[in-house]
């Protein structure tokens, strides 16, 4: 891997962090409405699965989608204007925080019903398939989403029709308030891979080199004809489930022992330690993410609401 | 023209779109191997293959997932659900997804989807298996909803539908499959979104559609030889509803009866009937009447459950009561 | 009484009939530990443990067939739906399965079942998660649809409905929690199926529930002001529904206003002014006017969002429209 | 066994078959309207299994549900005038041959809608649970059944909440035209079992012997509070999947083997061959059982119709 990929990566993983850092505070002064559910604590899981994937290979993700859209090449001002209901924003304003999306950078959203989007991934890598395509599309769901039927359908779907998906489950450990064994029969999602007839891999969500590894190969391996195959990335949220949350339902000790094993921190470590780059190069990486934060919010904060008349407008494509 | 039956004609638009437009292609149960419950895909399995006619299994939100997903990449997918009735199951899928994906995203996202569906009772399969909710599909901003009542329409609104840039709830009805009427050969299409005068009359207003097209005809030829002249207006799409001649006919009758198959309550004759007096009140003569199903479960007894579905005599009866009072 | 929130109010039903009933419990996500999404919840689980106050997997579907099922072997459950958006997800049980199961039996099955539900939009979570998809349930002949606009109401209302031998969607508005009122204390019982008039007046009669009954208040006290009397009829069941209220008021004030959040077609306003016309024709001096949603998918942002919502400004246009035309 | 224990469950079969042979016939006369599954192949299935139960054991399954009802002890009459739509039907003649039931017999029915009673079921066993009771509910459902999401929603709620419920497939290898690998991931369902982290089981279905005893294991571990199992019943269904089936889907062939399976003929072998009964014994019971059916059947003809007026009935408890 180059060094200026590693760069890039960190730099998005910082972006994203800054920017849901700045949206909480968007959030609490009113500008952002609606639920915010922030990514961090979770960059590592979707910086590293998005950075192998090829441009054809799509993406869909559940609400929990700020990161993700930053991954898949949105720029932060069309997100933080989406947050902020703009007319520039990806989504137009219409869609909000839970449904960031921008199909030509084959992202197709940030959706909010819990496990509805998994049967939608199906579909996408049946266009795929239909077409011979050697394209794989990657479907990102929590824990908490694996007990819906949606899941279930989903997977054995793909798995007899041997499409091209990579399922992934960003296992933070919570539904909410809920803990994954509280919801779940089994408590590592993996294994629910085993009633579909599925390969299926975990991994360390903090690790951002970690996820790549498995990830690649996962990918290539589905590219190739390997049919549907999950994948279990282990992560937790620092926050609460989104803004509000009175999180009595976990300690936060707990918290402050996952908060130590930041995945920016640990892949800024690994960064220095095998000497791909430099203290100051990152601090320089950091200051350009807090700048491309700024220039979002701004660019956001001068941006036009939606004008009156786009309420009537794409209800139909037909009119 | 040839005089053929509504599965005909069905199958026909099905296998004429598919055939000109190779992104056209079928989900559903049975639809394969099996040549579809209704036999409406009978042949297709061997002439466009497995890829093309897909059999699934039993998992209606992954239907019509499946088929917002196809959609979404550009093909055209016809994701037919067994009974209109297993739509509970994918609900989700077809009000909150297919209806609102492509405003909720701001214009980017496109689904030129079809899902037909076969409701209707009459047919003693209880009350799980008999449902006639068409007007709660309509409700929801986005989708489309096409109900037609005649073979012709059948083709030429399918074709429309499969033509369309937008999801698409087709509703066809079991016990329609064996009408006949004539049908136009090859690429006809009849426009989504239209009523239609499908007898003319100048005494009473009789707006229906689907299945009770069939029984307020028999009822108005009835009536007619009583020298009374129903003009039946025939909604044909649900959603979004052109109420233009529906209004133009009353204006000229002054009386309208509403016949549908559902039930009453929050059914499609409460919006007609809404509407006629927002956009006509004072042409109204008398009361607007609703014929509709009785507020039950559809029980399995076939006396009863005949009971329970509005008969010609029941239309008869109106008709003459919005006459005579 | 106490003047206390429609939170507490609906709290105070549940923990009331909790302590008096020992078969009542609580079913739901985040009902337990996190003490309900919106609060109602909170403190049950320590007082009434994990067996009473059973936090589920996000799984809809589950949760309403486990009411059911437990409801057939005489428990009284309470299942929450997190919001009225993710019935969507259990359609099938509640219209398909709770609706229909006593009748289908022949009368043997007996499922007193709670479902409660917030609705509701205003809040910019988008178009998946604002709808007041009310009248599609109300379709729905075996279910029972409840929707209070006061503190008292919800109170008396649930503690009806956890009483009652039939199944119950008890639908609770998101943006009414915080409002006030006087709720008697201790047993107090409100019957489902009884519409009441909340305010009289002579000059309009006013239909409307829920959260619209809020702001067609605000309306009401503004046009008061301005010497136009407002007659606010609310409906507070949606099924069985109880137009007499209704066709009462309308035979003193001659004009009908009727608002609710939900789409106008295929809505409750449909069915209201459908009843009222075919119960007090002779009596209607202006056509029936519906305040309601504007139809389209509700979007994010919060200017257009409102402007979609029924206003007290769209209700005030309303009411002096059907008075001077 | 008691000698007058396998007298009765044979003779149990032979009235289900001998009921659904008749139905058939009624169903081509007209005197049966609806769809009309026949349980004809799969007698030994829920002869076996809830010869096993306890009363206060409940019982609940699909629309396949004819054979069910005899052996929860309806009487051939009540079920034939269903079948009739008959007032004196279990159902009152409302609910057709997919909706039998009869609470008193803890049978809980007869279920249209593929899949919607596993939940329900969950919910049956929640009751039990909650109350403290010792009583198992066994659920029974197709193989098809067992893609759609309400399985999974089921079956991992029971997990977590370790709720008495024997799940039990009868998989007769199809879901209509559909044979098991073209609509699920995994041939043996039982392997659907270990995404809930739940024991499971398989047993040939065509023995009666080898249901009771695996079932009758299973069903007691529950009961002593081992939580919910799985059990995959393998078997056939000798006629098309309702009246008006074209049976395009499977060859002469197969049927004809397995049809060489009875599950009749080889119970009736095993208690000749054990010397529990005798031939002649068994024709016997062959004759009652051809008696019970044409009392049931004359009883239903001279049944009365509902009255005009019970369409208003039971819609609500409370009027
Ligand atoms: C069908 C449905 N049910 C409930 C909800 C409410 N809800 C939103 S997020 C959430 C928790 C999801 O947890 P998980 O899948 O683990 O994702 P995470 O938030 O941890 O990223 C719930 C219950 C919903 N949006 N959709
Ligand atoms: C939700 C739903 N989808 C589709 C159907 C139509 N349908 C009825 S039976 C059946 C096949 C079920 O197969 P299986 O579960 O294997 O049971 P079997 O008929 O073999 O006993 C289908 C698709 C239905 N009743 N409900
Ligand atoms: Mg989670
Ligand atoms: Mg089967």
């Amino acid at each position: 891997m180059e060094k200026t990929e590693h760069l890039k990566l960190y730099h998005e993983m910082v972006v994203i962090r800054r920017m849901e850092e700045k949206s909480a505070e968007l959030y609490q002064q009113g500008k952002i409405g609606g639920f915010l559910h922030l990514y961090i604590g979770q960059e590592a899981v979707s910086t590293g699965l998005i950075s192998m994937r090829r441009p054809e290979d799509r993406v869909i993700t559940a609400y929990r989608d700020h990161g993700v859209a930053i991954n898949c090449g949105l720029s932060a001002r069309e997100v933080v204007a989406e947050l902020m209901g703009k007319a520039t924003g990806c989504s137009k304003g219409k869609g909000g925080s839970m449904h960031l999306a921008d199909v030509s950078k084959n992202f197709w959203g940030g959706h909010a019903i819990v496990g509805a989007h998994l049967p939608i991934a199906t579909g996408l890598a049946l266009g795929d398939a239909y077409r011979g395509n050697k394209a794989v599309t990657i479907c990102m769901f929590g824990d908490g989403a694996t007990n819906i039927g949606y899941f279930h359908e989903a997977l054995n779907m793909s798995a007899v029709w041997k499409l091209p998906v990579l399922w992934v489950c960003e296992n933070n450990q919570y539904g909410m308030g809920t803990a994954v064994d509280r919801a779940s029969a089994v408590s590592e999602i993996a294994q629910k891979a085993s009633g579909y007839g599925m390969p299926a891999m975990r991994v360390d969500g903090m690790d951002l080199m970690a996820v790549r590894k498995v990830a690649g190969e996962m990918i290539e391996q589905i590219r190739a004809g390997g049919g549907p195959m999950l994948l279990e990335i282990l992560t937790y949220r620092f926050r609460g489930h989104s803004m509000g949350d009175p999180e009595r339902y976990r300690k936060p000790e707990e918290v402050h022992h996952w908060q130590e094993n930041d995945p920016i921190g640990i892949y800024r470590k690994y960064l220095i330690d095998q000497k791909i780059a430099s203290q100051a190069e990152l601090d320089q990486l950091d200051d350009d993410a807090q700048a491309v934060v700024d220039d979002a919010v701004a660019f956001a904060e001068a941006s036009p609401e939606p004008a009156p008349e786009d309420l009537y407008k794409n209800i139909y494509v037909e009119a | 023209m040839a005089r053929i039956t509504m599965r005909e004609a069905i199958s026909q638009a099905l296998w004429e779109e598919m055939e000109r437009d190779p992104s056209v292609f079928i989900l559903g149960e049975e639809v394969g191997v099996w040549g579809g419950t209704y036999a409406v895909t009978k042949g297709f399995y061997d002439h466009f293959g497995g890829e093309r006619v897909r059999d699934t299994p039993i998992a209606e939100a992954a239907i019509i997932g499946a088929a917002i997903g196809a959609a979404l990449t550009g093909l055209r997918p016809v994701a037919e659900l067994m009974t209109i009735n297993f739509a509970f199951s994918s609900f989700d899928h077809i009000v909150n997804q297919a209806a609102k994906m492509h405003y909720m995203f701001g214009g980017q996202m496109v689904l030129p989807l079809v899902i037909r569906a076969v409701g209707g009772g009459g047919r003693q399969l209880g009350a799980t298996h008999s449902q006639t909710p068409d007007a709660i599909f309509a409700h929801f901003p986005g989708l489309t909803v096409v109900a037609p009542g005649t073979p012709a329409d059948a083709k030429g609104l399918l074709k429309a539908a499969i033509r369309s840039q937008d999801p698409v709830l087709f509703i066809e009805h079991a016990t329609l499959y064996q009408i006949r009427g004539e049908v136009p050969e090859g690429d006809y299409v009849v426009p989504i979104g239209k009523s239609t005068v499908q007898r003319p009359g100048r005494d009473v207003t009789l707006v229906t559609y689907s299945k009770m097209l069939e029984i307020s005809t028999k009822a108005a030829e009835q009536l007619s030889k009583e020298g009374i002249e129903v003009e039946i207006v025939d909604l044909r799409t649900l959603r979004p509803l052109d109420i233009e001649p529906v209004i133009a006919s009353f204006k000229k009758t002054n009386r309208a009866v509403i016949v549908e198959e559902g039930w009453k309550s929050y059914g499609v004759g409460s919006e007609i009937a809404a509407r006629i007096y927002e956009e006509a009140f004072d042409y109204a003569d008398a009361p607007v009447k609703r014929v509709a199903q009785k507020e039950v479960p559809l029980p399995y007894n076939r006396t009863l459950e005949q009971s329970a579905i509005p008969s010609v005599e029941d239309v008869i009866a109106a008709v003459k009561e919005v006459l005579h009072g």
